[in-house]
Parts: C-alpha cells; sequence; structure tokens
C-alpha cells in the first residue's frame, strides 16, 4: 500500500491540494481567499493532468530536427492544461472584479460580515 | 342515417358552443341582447341537434372514430353510444333551459358579458365529456368543463365564493391528477384507454385495484363521494342559481359517468366482482347517503341543504353501480335523468325565491308560497319527487333500484333507501309546508313578514314549469323516453353489446 | 544514478513546498502576505512542470497563473481591505 | 466541399463571431448591432434545422476540427438527440432575444448593452458548443465559458443582490467545473483519451482493472453536473442567481443553461460510461431519489416565497428535477419525457420569466400579493402566465402534460409506481402555489392599484409565440417524440 | 496604488518593461517553435503594460494603452481567430484547418511556418495581453464594464 502511495506520489499531493482548497474556498467566509482556494484548487487538476502525461525519462515534446527517436512526453495533457490555466485566471479575475464591487456596496469582503448586514435591513 | 352523418353531427354538437363563445364574447361588446339571443340560440341548436342523433341510437349502433393520435395508442377520438347519448341528451336539455333561465336572473346580475361565454364553453366541453371516445379524451375534456367551470362558481366574486371557489379548484386539480394516475396505469397494462374495446384490464392486479383507486378519487371528487364531497356544498350554493342548478344537475353526473365508463370499458364487471371492489364503491355509497341526507338536515340556508341533498342523491347512483345488476344499472341510469330534472327544478325555484326576496334562510320563508305560488308549486313538486311520492319520477328510479337491490339480496341497501327517503321528507317538507300554510303576518322573532314580491317572471316560470312537468310524466306515465333510455343502457352494457 | 535520486528528493521537496504553502494560504490572515505565498505557490509548481517536461504549461503558469494573478490579487486587495 | 458540409462548425463560428463582434458594432453602428445579433442566431438556427434534416437521412456523423481525426483533434458529433439540443437552444434563445430587445433597455444601461449581447452570444455559443462536441476537454472549457458568461449576465445589472448572487454562483461553478476536471484527469488516466468515443472503448477493461478509480469519477461527475443544474442539495446557489437577474438572463438561465447540464450528464451517463459501469454502482438510484427530492423540495420552497420570480425560480429546481428523473430511470420511454420536458419547459419557464418581466416593466411590481386585478390591466400576459403554469402543473393540451405521462409511464414500464406518485404530488403542489396568482390577478374586484405603463408590442408578441407553442406542444407531440425515440435508440 | 508607489519601483518597472515586452513578443512569435506561443506570451506582454499602470498610476497607464482601446483589441483578436477558421473553410478545408487549407508550411524550425498557427498564435496574443489589460482597468476602475473574460 505504503510502496503504491510512494509510486504515485504526483497524484496523491495533487489529490491532496485538491481536498485543501476546496476545503479553504468552502470554509472561509473572506471571499479573496476563496478566489485564492479557488486557484489553488484548480492548479491541483492540473497539476495530476501533466503528471498523467508524464512518461519517466521523456524529454520536453518539441522537435527540434525531424524524424529522431527520443521518447517524448505526452504533449496532450500538456497543452490541454494551457487552455485549463488561462480558464482559470480568467475565472479569477471576473470574480474579483466582482469583489471590489461587492465592496463598494457593502464596505467588506466578508461573507459573514455581508449576510449580517443585509440581515439587519 | 350513416355514420359519417352521424360523426359530423357528434362533432357539431361538442365544437358549436365552443366556437360560439369567441363570437358572444365579442358579441357583450355591441349588445346585450344580441349575445343573450346567441347564447339561447347557441344552447338550443345544440340540443336540437343531439335529438337528431336519437333515431341512430335508437337502432342499436355505436360510432366510434378515431381523428388523430396524440401519442402512439393514445388519440383523440369520439364514441356514441345509447351511454353517451343518454346523458347528452339529458345535458343539452338542462343547459337549454337553465339559458332560457339566465335571460331574466342575468338580467340585474353583473358580469353578464363573462357569464354566456363560460356557459356555453363548459355545455361545449360538458357534451366533450360524454361524447369522448377514450378515457384521454374523456380526461381532458373533464379538465377544461372542471377548470372553466370554476369561473361560474367565483362568479359572485364574494370573499365567501372565492374561498369556496378556491378549495374547488385545488379539489379539482387533485382529482384530475388521480384521474390521470389511472390513465396511465391503464395504459401500461392494457396498451390503450379507448373505449372501443371493451375490458381493458382483465385481472385485478396491485396495480389495477391502484387504478381503480385513481378513477374513483377523480370521477368520485366530481360527484361528490363521500370523503371527497367537502367542495360540493360550498361551491354550489354560491354560484348565479343556474349555475347551481347546471352544477349539481349536469356536471355532478360527469363523475357517475366516468364510473360507468370505468366499470364497464376499463374493467369489468367480472373484475369488480371477483376483486370485490363493489363492496368498496357500496360502501362508500352508504355512507354518501347518509352523510348527505343528514347534514342537509342542518341546514338553514336553501341552497346549502339543495347541495347536501345532491350528496346524498349521487350516493343513489354509486349505490346502483356497485349492485351491477340489470334492474340496478337501470335504476341508476333513471335516476340520473330524474335527480337532473327534480334538482335542477329546485334550484332554480330557490334563485327565483332568492332572487326576488333577497332571503336565504329557510327559516325566514314561511309563507313565501302565497307570494310565488307558481314557483313554490315547481318547488314543491319537484321535491315531492325527491322524497319519492309514487306517480312522481323519484319514486320510479328508487323503486328501480331497490328492485336491483333485492335482485342482489342486499336487503340492507333497501332499508338506506327507505332511511334516505325518509330522511328526505324530514328535510324538504319543512321548506314546502310552511311556504303554504304559514300565516303570513311576523317570523319568530316578531318582525313583520313582508314579501311583497311578484311571482317569477314568464321566463323563469317557463323551465321551472318545463321541469316540473318533466318530473310528472316522467313518472309512471306509460310514455317514458329516459327510462326506455335507461333500459336500453343497461341492456346495452349487461348484454355485452360494448362493441 | 545518483542525480536521478537527487531528482527524486527536489521533486519530493517541491512537493512538499506545496502542500505547505497550500496550507500556508489557508491559515495566513493578512492578505496581502497570503497572495505572496500564493505566488510562490505558482512559481514552485511552475518548477514542477518544468520536472514534469512541460516547458510550455510551466511557462504559462509563471506568467499567467502566477504573474497576472497575482497582479489581479494585488490591484483587489488595494482597492478593498487586507486583512481577512 | 460544399459549405453544408461545415455547418457544425459554422454554427460555433458565427455565434463566436457575432459575440466578439457586437462591442465593436455597438461603438461604432449602434443600430445594427442587435439586428445582427438576431440575425445570427436565426441563420444559427437555419443550419442546425438543416443538421436535423441531414442526420435523419444519414444517421450519426462527425465533423473534424482542422481536419484531424479524433485522437488528436476535437471531434463534433452530431446525432439526432444532440441536433435536438441544438435546436432547443438556438430557438428558444433567439425567441428570448426577440423580447429582451425592449426589456433590456429598461433594465440596463445604455452602455453596457454592447456588452450584454456579447455576453448573450457566448452563452449561446458554449451550450451550442456543449450540444455538439465530443470530447471531454473541450467541455470543460465550454463548461467555464458558459459559467463565466451566465455570471456575467447576472452581474450586469450591478445591483447588490445581482453581485452577491452572481458570485455564490460563480464559486460554486467553479467547483463544479473543478470536480469535472478531476472527474476527466481520472478517466484520462486510466483510459489516455478524451474522445467519448474512444472513451467508452476503452472503460470496460479500465472500469475491470481500476474500479475505485471509476467510482471516484463518476461521483465528481455526478457533483459536478449537479452543482451545474441545480439538482436538489446542490441548489443553493439557483434562487439567488435567477431571481436578481434581469428577466431575459433569467429566462435564459433556468430556461436553458441548467438543461444543457442535465444533457451532459445525460451523455457522460449514457454514451461515455459502459452499461457495466451504470450496473455495478446504484449511479442511476441516486439521481433519481436526488431528483424526486428536488421535485417535491422545489415545490415546496416556492410555495412559500413572496417574491415572483424568486417562486419561478424555486419552481425551477422542482422542474428540472423532472428531466433527471427521466434520465436516471434508465428507460426509452421515461427519457423520451424527460427530453419533452426538457424543451417544454424551456419554453414555459422561459416565458413566466418574460411575464414577470412585463410586470416589471409595466409596474415595477415583484412581490406576489400585489398582482391582485392585475389581469384586468395585463390581460395578454396574464394569459400567457396562465397558460405557463397550465403547463406547469400538467392541464391537458399543454405540454407539460404530455411530458409527464411520458415520465409516468416510463415509471411504471420499470416497476416503480412510487416515482409516479412523486410526479403526481409535485403537480398538485405547483396547482397550489401557481393557481392563487392567477386567480388574484383575474378575479380580484378591486381595481388594480398600481400605475401601469403600456406594453411595448415587441414584448407581446414573443409572448403570444410561447403561448402557441406550448399549446402545440401539447397537441402535436408525435413528431418531437418520434424524433426523441429514435434518438434515443442509439443510446440502449 | 498606495502599496507600491515608491521611486524604486517606479524607476525599475519603466527600466524593464520594454525588456518585458519585447519577450513577450519574442515568445508569441515563436509559439510554433519554442516552449510558449499565444497565450504565455500575451500574458507577458499583457503584464508588463499593467506593471506600468500599476507601479505609476492609471494615466500614464492609459497613455500606452487605453480601456476602449484594450476592450476594441480585445474583441478584434478574437474575431481574427474565427476569422482565420473561416478563411480555412473558404479555403475549401474544414473549419480551423492548416495544411489542408492551404496555408504555406514553410520550412520546420523557421519563424515563417507552421502556416496557420503562426497566424492563430499572433492574433491569440494579441487578444490575450488586450484582455489582462481589460481585467486589470476592470477591477481597479471600477465603472461600470462588467468583467468580461474569455
Amino acid at each position: 500500500m505504503l510502496i503504491k502511495i510512494a509510486h504515485n506520489y504526483y497524484y496523491m499531493v495533487a489529490i491532496l491540494l485538491f481536498i485543501i482548497g476546496m476545503h479553504t474556498m468552502l470554509t472561509h467566509s473572506n471571499l479573496i481567499k476563496k478566489v485564492i482556494a479557488m486557484n489553488i484548487m484548480d492548479t491541483a487538476v492540473f497539476l495530476l493532468f501533466v503528471a498523467v502525461g508524464y512518461t519517466y525519462g521523456g524529454a520536453a515534446p518539441i522537435v527540434t530536427a525531424p524524424a529522431n527517436e527520443v521518447l517524448y512526453v505526452n504533449p496532450l495533457p500538456g497543452s490541454l492544461m494551457l487552455t485549463g490555466i488561462v480558464v482559470a485566471v480568467s475565472i479569477t479575475a471576473y470574480a474579483l472584479s466582482l469583489i471590489v464591487k461587492i465592496y463598494r456596496f457593502y464596505g467588506t469582503v466578508d461573507y459573514d460580515e455581508i449576510c449580517l448586514i443585509r440581515s439587519q435591513e | 342515417m350513416g355514420e359519417a352523418t352521424a360523426i359530423t353531427i357528434i362533432l357539431f354538437v361538442i365544437f358549436f358552443p365552443i366556437v360560439m363563445t369567441p363570437i358572444l364574447m365579442s358579441a357583450s361588446g355591441r349588445s346585450e341582447k344580441l349575445r343573450n339571443i346567441l347564447a339561447l340560440l347557441t344552447s338550443a341548436i345544440t340540443f336540437i341537434m343531439v335529438l337528431t342523433l336519437y333515431p341512430f341510437v335508437v337502432r342499436g349502433d355505436i360510432i366510434q372514430h378515431t381523428f388523430f393520435e396524440i401519442l402512439p395508442n393514445l388519440e383523440i377520438s369520439i364514441r356514441l353510444d345509447v351511454l353517451s347519448f343518454s346523458l347528452t341528451a339529458l345535458a343539452s336539455f338542462i343547459w337549454f333551459l337553465c339559458a332560457i333561465y339566465s335571460l331574466d336572473y342575468m338580467a340585474e346580475e353583473h358580469g353578464g358579458s363573462r357569464y354566456y361565454p363560460v356557459l356555453i364553453f363548459t355545455l361545449g366541453s360538458c357534451l366533450g365529456i360524454f361524447l369522448a371516445g377514450d378515457f384521454f379524451t374523456l380526461f381532458v375534456f373533464f379538465e377544461l368543463m372542471s377548470l372553466i367551470s370554476y369561473i361560474l362558481v367565483v362568479h359572485e366574486e364574494t370573499e365567501e365564493a372565492l374561498k369556496a371557489g378556491y378549495k374547488y379548484l385545488v379539489m379539482t386539480i387533485i382529482g384530475g391528477l388521480a384521474l390521470f394516475f389511472g390513465i396511465i396505469i391503464t395504459f401500461e397494462l392494457g396498451g390503450t384507454v379507448s373505449l372501443g374495446v371493451g375490458t381493458i384490464i382483465n385481472e385485478g392486479s396491485l396495480l389495477a385495484l391502484l387504478a381503480f383507486i385513481c378513477f374513483l378519487i377523480g370521477f368520485g371528487m366530481k360527484a361528490g363521494m363521500f370523503p371527497l364531497h367537502v367542495w360540493l356544498p360550498d361551491a354550489h350554493p354560491v354560484a348565479p342559481s343556474p349555475a347551481s342548478a347546471l352544477l349539481s344537475g349536469v356536471m355532478l353526473k360527469t363523475g357517475a359517468y366516468g364510473l360507468f365508463r370505468v366499470i364497464f370499458n376499463a374493467f369489468s364487471i367480472e373484475v369488480m366482482q371477483t376483486s370485490n371492489w363493489d363492496i368498496i364503491l357500496g360502501v362508500l355509497a352508504v355512507i354518501t347517503i347518509l352523510l348527505g341526507s343528514a347534514v342537509a338536515l342542518t341546514q338553514n340556508d336553501i341552497k346549502r341543504r339543495l347541495a347536501y341533498s345532491s350528496v346524498g342523491q349521487m350516493g343513489y347512483v354509486l349505490l346502483g353501480l356497485s349492485i351491477l345488476n340489470e334492474n340496478a344499472i337501470t335504476g341508476t341510469m333513471f335516476h340520473i335523468f330524474s335527480h337532473a330534472f327534480m334538482k335542477s327544478c329546485l334550484f332554480l325555484a330557490a334563485g327565483a325565491i332568492i332572487w326576488k326576496t333577497g332571503k336565504r334562510a329557510i327559516s325566514d320563508l314561511g309563507g313565501i308560497g302565497r307570494e310565488m305560488p307558481f314557483t313554490m308549486g315547481c318547488f314543491s313538486i319537484a321535491a315531492l319527487a325527491m322524497i319519492g311520492i309514487p306517480p312522481l319520477n323519484g319514486f320510479l328510479s328508487k323503486w328501480t333500484l331497490g328492485l336491483g337491490a333485492l335482485d342482489a339480496n342486499a336487503t340492507i341497501y333497501v332499508l338506506v333507501l327507505l332511511i334516505s327517503s325518509l330522511l328526505n321528507a324530514l328535510y324538504y317538507l319543512p321548506i314546502i309546508v310552511p311556504a303554504f300554510f304559514e300565516i303570513v303576518g311576523e317570523d319568530h322573532h316578531g318582525h313583520a313578514l313582508q314579501f311583497d314580491v311578484q311571482d317569477a317572471t314568464p321566463k323563469m316560470l317557463a323551465s321551472m314549469v318545463i321541469l316540473a312537468i318533466c318530473t310528472i310524466i316522467f313518472g309512471l306515465s306509460p310514455i317514458n323516453i329516459p327510462f326506455d333510455l335507461s333500459q336500453m343502457t343497461s341492456d346495452f352494457l349487461l348484454r355485452g353489446g360494448l362493441f | 544514478m545518483m542525480t536521478g535520486v537527487l531528482t527524486e528528493i527536489l521533486n519530493g521537496l517541491l512537493l512538499l513546498f506545496l502542500v505547505v504553502c497550500a496550507i500556508a494560504v489557508a491559515q495566513i490572515r493578512d492578505m496581502l502576505s497570503a497572495v505572496i505565498v500564493f505566488a510562490s505557490f505558482g512559481l514552485i509548481m511552475a518548477i514542477v512542470w518544468q520536472q514534469l517536461s512541460s516547458p510550455d504549461v510551466a511557462m504559462v503558469e509563471a506568467a499567467l497563473g502566477t504573474g497576472v494573478t497575482t497582479l489581479l490579487l494585488i490591484a483587489a486587495i488595494s482597492k478593498t481591505r487586507r486583512t481577512e | 466541399m460544399g459549405l453544408t458540409n461545415h455547418f457544425p462548425a459554422l454554427i460555433l463560428a458565427i455565434l463566436l463571431g457575432i459575440s466578439f463582434l457586437s462591442p465593436i458594432l455597438f461603438r461604432w453602428v449602434r443600430k445594427a448591432s442587435a439586428p445582427a445579433l438576431l440575425l445570427s442566431l436565426f441563420l444559427a438556427l437555419v443550419m442546425a434545422v438543416y443538421l436535423l434534416i441531414q442526420t435523419t437521412q444519414v444517421g450519426e456523423f462527425s465533423y473534424y476540427m482542422g481536419g484531424w481525426p479524433p485522437p488528436w483533434g476535437i471531434e463534433l458529433k452530431i446525432n439526432l438527440i444532440r441536433a435536438y439540443m441544438l435546436i432547443v437552444v438556438l430557438a428558444v434563445s433567439l425567441w428570448i432575444m426577440v423580447y429582451a430587445l425592449k426589456d433590456l433597455e429598461h433594465e440596463l444601461k445604455t452602455d453596457v448593452l454592447g456588452w450584454y449581447y456579447t455576453l448573450y452570444a457566448l452563452v449561446v455559443a458554449s451550450m451550442a458548443g456543449m450540444a455538439l462536441t465530443n470530447d471531454l476537454f473541450n467541455l470543460f472549457v465550454l463548461m467555464e465559458i458558459c459559467a463565466i458568461s451566465a455570471c456575467a449576465i447576472i452581474s450586469i445589472k450591478e445591483d447588490r443582490a445581482c453581485l452577491e448572487a452572481s458570485f455564490k454562483y460563480l464559486i460554486l461553478s467553479a467547483m463544479g467545473t473543478g470536480c469535472f476536471l478531476l472527474g476527466v484527469a481520472m478517466v484520462y488516466m486510466v483510459t489516455g483519451h478524451m474522445n467519448y468515443d474512444l472513451v467508452n472503448e476503452y472503460l470496460p477493461v479500465a472500469v475491470e482493472q481500476y474500479p475505485n478509480n471509476m467510482f471516484a469519477a463518476s461521483a465528481l461527475f455526478i457533483v459536478a453536473f449537479g452543482t451545474k443544474a441545480a439538482l436538489f442539495p446542490l441548489h443553493v446557489w439557483l434562487p439567488d442567481a435567477h431571481a436578481s437577474a434581469p428577466s431575459p438572463s433569467s429566462a435564459m438561465l433556468s430556461g436553458l443553461v441548467i438543461k444543457i447540464y442535465a444533457f451532459g450528464l445525460f451523455i457522460v451517463f449514457y454514451q461515455i460510461f459502459p452499461r457495466s459501469l451504470l450496473d455495478s454502482i446504484p449511479l442511476n438510484e441516486i439521481i433519481l431519489w436526488l431528483s424526486s427530492m428536488g421535485i417535491m423540495f422545489g415545490s415546496i420552497f416556492a410555495m412559500v416565497q413572496v417574491d415572483l420570480k424568486k417562486m419561478l425560480a424555486y419552481s425551477s429546481i422542482g422542474q428540472i428535477g423532472y428531466v433527471f428523473l427521466g434520465i436516471g430511470l434508465d428507460d426509452t420511454i421515461a427519457m423520451t419525457g424527460g427530453f419533452y420536458h426538457l424543451l417544454v419547459h424551456a419554453i414555459m419557464k422561459s416565458m413566466l420569466f418574460m411575464c414577470a418581466g412585463v410586470i416589471i416593466y409595466t409596474t415595477g411590481i415583484r412581490q406576489i400579493k400585489q398582482l391582485g386585478g392585475i389581469g384586468q390591466v395585463l390581460p395578454i400576459t396574464m394569459i400567457a402566465f396562465t397558460i405557463g403554469s397550465a403547463s406547469m402543473i400538467g392541464i391537458p393540451g399543454t405540454g407539460g402534460l404530455i411530458s409527464k405521462w411520458y415520465l409516468a409511464l416510463g415509471a411504471l414500464e420499470i416497476g416503480r409506481p412510487i416515482f409516479v406518485v412523486i410526479i403526481l404530488a409535485s403537480s398538485l403542489l405547483n396547482a397550489i402555489y401557481y393557481m392563487p396568482i392567477i386567480v388574484n390577478a383575474f378575479m380580484q374586484q378591486e381595481e388594480f392599484a398600481y400605475e401601469v405603463k403600456a406594453v411595448p408590442r415587441q414584448m407581446l408578441i414573443p409572448l403570444i409565440i410561447g403561448m402557441i407553442a406550448i399549446v402545440f406542444l401539447g397537441v402535436f407531440s408525435r413528431p418531437v417524440i418520434v424524433l426523441l425515440e429514435n434518438g434515443l435508440q442509439l443510446f440502449f | 496604488m498606495g502599496t507600491l508607489e515608491n521611486q524604486i519601483v517606479r524607476i525599475t518597472s519603466r527600466l524593464v518593461a520594454p525588456f518585458i515586452q519585447v519577450y513577450g513578443i519574442y515568445v508569441i512569435i515563436h509559439g510554433h517553435l519554442s516552449p510558449g506561443g499565444g497565450f504565455s506570451g500575451g500574458a507577458i506582454f499583457g503584464a508588463s503594460l499593467v506593471l506600468v499602470a500599476l507601479s505609476f498610476n492609471l494615466e500614464v497607464g492609459a497613455k500606452q494603452i487605453s480601456h476602449d482601446t484594450a476592450s476594441i483589441l480585445e474583441s478584434g483578436g478574437a474575431l481574427g481567430f474565427v476569422i482565420t477558421g473561416l478563411v480555412a473553410i473558404a479555403l475549401g478545408a474544414n473549419f480551423l484547418a492548416n495544411q489542408s487549407a492551404g496555408f504555406p508550411m514553410g520550412q520546420t524550425g523557421q519563424l515563417f511556418s507552421a502556416g496557420a498557427i503562426f497566424i492563430i498564435t499572433f492574433f491569440l496574443g494579441i487578444k490575450v495581453a488586450s484582455t489582462i489589460v481589460t481585467l486589470f482597468y476592470n477591477i481597479i476602475e471600477g465603472e461600470d464594464k462588467s468583467g468580461d473574460a474569455h
């Protein structure tokens, strides 16, 4: 069992990070913290993906000269993760702009405080 | 008469009133008189067209025609047999009389521009129920009629009416959903819901029992069966009187008609009897009869008393359906006819009295018979028929039902009929006797009673008198078309002339 | 052989660092510090990807995931408040 | 190669193109931007109809982006069900846009209108893409685009409730997509493919070798799509988001956006997962019970609402449950009902939100109890509302009845009458909260107490179209049902 | 800009910005040859613009590229992408096709090679760079523009 875990430590770390990120996102009431945690969560998934595509001893998938037989790393997960990162950044940016606007209305970025303000009205 | 002609007439009968509805709506903007005449004409033409189907039915032919399929095996179709015809004729006849009555009655009420189109539309959908060729079409028209007649119930728009209407609406929707469930199960078990295939479900499995109970809830709701009757005594009294007459006289019968179809077409007598479902129906019927009559005794509002009486009377219909032999079916059918005549007459008369005097409490109506002799006369005849005094039609229906009960060796049912007649007498006579014999002067509070009123207008009287005459001549007289039709129906249903 | 073992150890340390950073981000109450820790998280992640032979992902992560995200976070914090 | 071969890609290209073009157009040729959007939606719809016709003739066919076949390139696939989804998405969004043009002038500031068109086209494009794509990662990207632009069309109004609701939606939706991506990673780990068909080909072996992996993946997929589509316990974001958005956005979100995720779950369950997986884990049971609870609780929550739009939003939670019920029942008939309900609910809920929009536009009222007597001043709107509600309840003659009929029949078919009871009970609950509104609107005696603006014709015409569509679907349902039955045969 | 406002930062960022920009452009146009491409290059380029704005103030930033220009460029970049895809269709191949549509492939390893990828990467770079600027302006100005992110 332990050997299995040691063998797959990239996967384990990725899952661990995912759980940390999700936990932080759902338990912290600070909105900016939520956004950072969301990023951690996404990055963890990307790590998992890239680790899946990794081949031990493989070279980076850059073709320099035609038709030489080198063991390449699977380039597909990597290139897909590019898209993933861009998507994550755009969600972050959008969430942040929402936070700034929410701050302008409530004077706070803490969800509990916002709820308190709303309940008092 | 060819089949094509008959189909055309059936379609005409259903859709002519529905098509007339928008015309009536636009006409009411121009002239009220035009609208009223159009409404009257519509109901009259519909009635006459229904009558033209008579020779066709007497010949014993059946029409089953599918127009198109909504879903596979689920079609919109029509059917004409003697059972449909009896109810169609009855409904259009009562509607015609109520339309005449409405002419004067509604002249002083508000919202005529809403009342007449709805009245006529309800006629179309009601006839659609009776002429439907499968359970789905029946369900469609049933829902249509139930929902549209809501507008009739809340016509007065008083707080009380809205409350009663809401109850009616919720119960209607519950009933509709139960019906829907029943139809789905029937479809699942039998692969069709057409009325033209005879027995759809052949054995009383658990699912079939569920279907039967759902049908019982759905149609029993409309028919005012015991635990589901709660909407009826609220909804019928608050409606305008002609609408009450229709609600009690005709629309209750749609539930009974549905149960007829369920028992004879979805299931069969064998299924009913081997699975002992007839006993469920019988018990409910007995409770309905006794409860309706007993509660009617306690009511002081005349229309509420009539409404509770309707609950009791619908119990007879259910009783006949649970006995399921020839005399009982004949009696049930005939009771549907006679109750329609009697109860419509009673409601119309009560409406006329309330319209003239503004009094609804029975204790205030002493001496009214002298001021409005014709109205009260009609009321008395219908009430006596209700009790079951011999030459009138109520006697005949009870008699036949009793014979049926005896044939089935169910003496207890005969006893129930007798008790119920007694109760009927107990709550109708206290209206009639003081109306004619109490000396006008003061009521029991010591206030002077002044009914300085004329009798009802000729048009109102006409419809009441026609109904009262119907109760007399369709009693023991030799020419009794409704009774013939009832016998034909029971013959048709029991001798397996279904296909 | 020795380099292989060393690389493995380095990778292990980097991953450990990632986890520590992630937990630290959750715990630190000063938002600006949290953002800086998050930036370092992103950079370490970029290195990990480089180790996994995915240079282009590493590059994008360094530029977008770390650079731009951090910029935006700082901008947002400067517009709102700093402590949690 | 004619142009018609490229229609799958052209639909997406046109929608994306107009979405990027409209801010530029709005800046320079303001008048042209709205007609351009309508025109491109219409063009896309025409192409979708063409695709439907084509697929009825030649069966399933694919389009390779960039000419690369599946293991490398993105594959767009068209079969009957996908074409159906595509047409539903495009037709309903075109219809909503016709209404939106007028309503938005009232609800939004003028300078953000151009951006609204952009976002609207993006939502439509991503939904069309989700219906067409045959690639898991592409699905992920489209889901994210859809999530962001859907959030943006909520928050574009920029009042407090909108911003907050939108943020909540964004965070939960990010969690959903995070879970989805993790699930995709799990699948990719054991199969090495992203393409639906290839994954499906390799999964049966993988399920035997790595069962735990697939259990985790299926759980993640359920959470992901459940969050996005507001399946019962994950619905918390929906009421705020749908109620506070501008009315056209609400119509769009409630009508279409949650449906497309239900479709996504369907694809994952029946196209990607092998039957052996569905047989070994009771995934369908989970979906069934969650959706049943959604159906009941959605209706119960809706009953206690005082805000009209919030009530409609809660009602959506119940209604999406029907679609999931159809998916969970694992029976062609029930699934036909579920998909039919998808169409019917798209139309009726959009129409109800439009009615709410008209009411807000003309009177500014949002509270249910203030609506007494409004039927006299806004007759057509309230008739549309009545027909929409009737369809919600399942009155004969409306589309709602047909879908319930099929769902119930399917439930009986596999011997689970309990779900029929749930369907009927929820119909009753629907009746209980829709009926009083209608009754009060038409039957109230006193005059309507608020000032009323005239209703623009541009808002009424879509309502009338909607009414006709619902009644039409209730009466002539055969073609759609036959299409769905044929289409679903591919998956069984 | 209270947190970053001091002289050293300003001078450094002004000094560094051109180099970052050149590097960004390099990464963009070598997208098909070496790691990087439209996404990373655009991000680098955009980050340099944001850096200046963040270290000075908005006016200086707006002098380089204003919010409006950025949003138009953003739409334009994406539009260019779509149009490139459509050109492939016009040339008779599938959407976004490259070699089969007849884009000149050039010599492997050369700068001007790989046909449509080069063009697409270029548009992508513009799009990403301008998007980042727009996003930044959105957060920092808090105008009534909605956060439009792709």
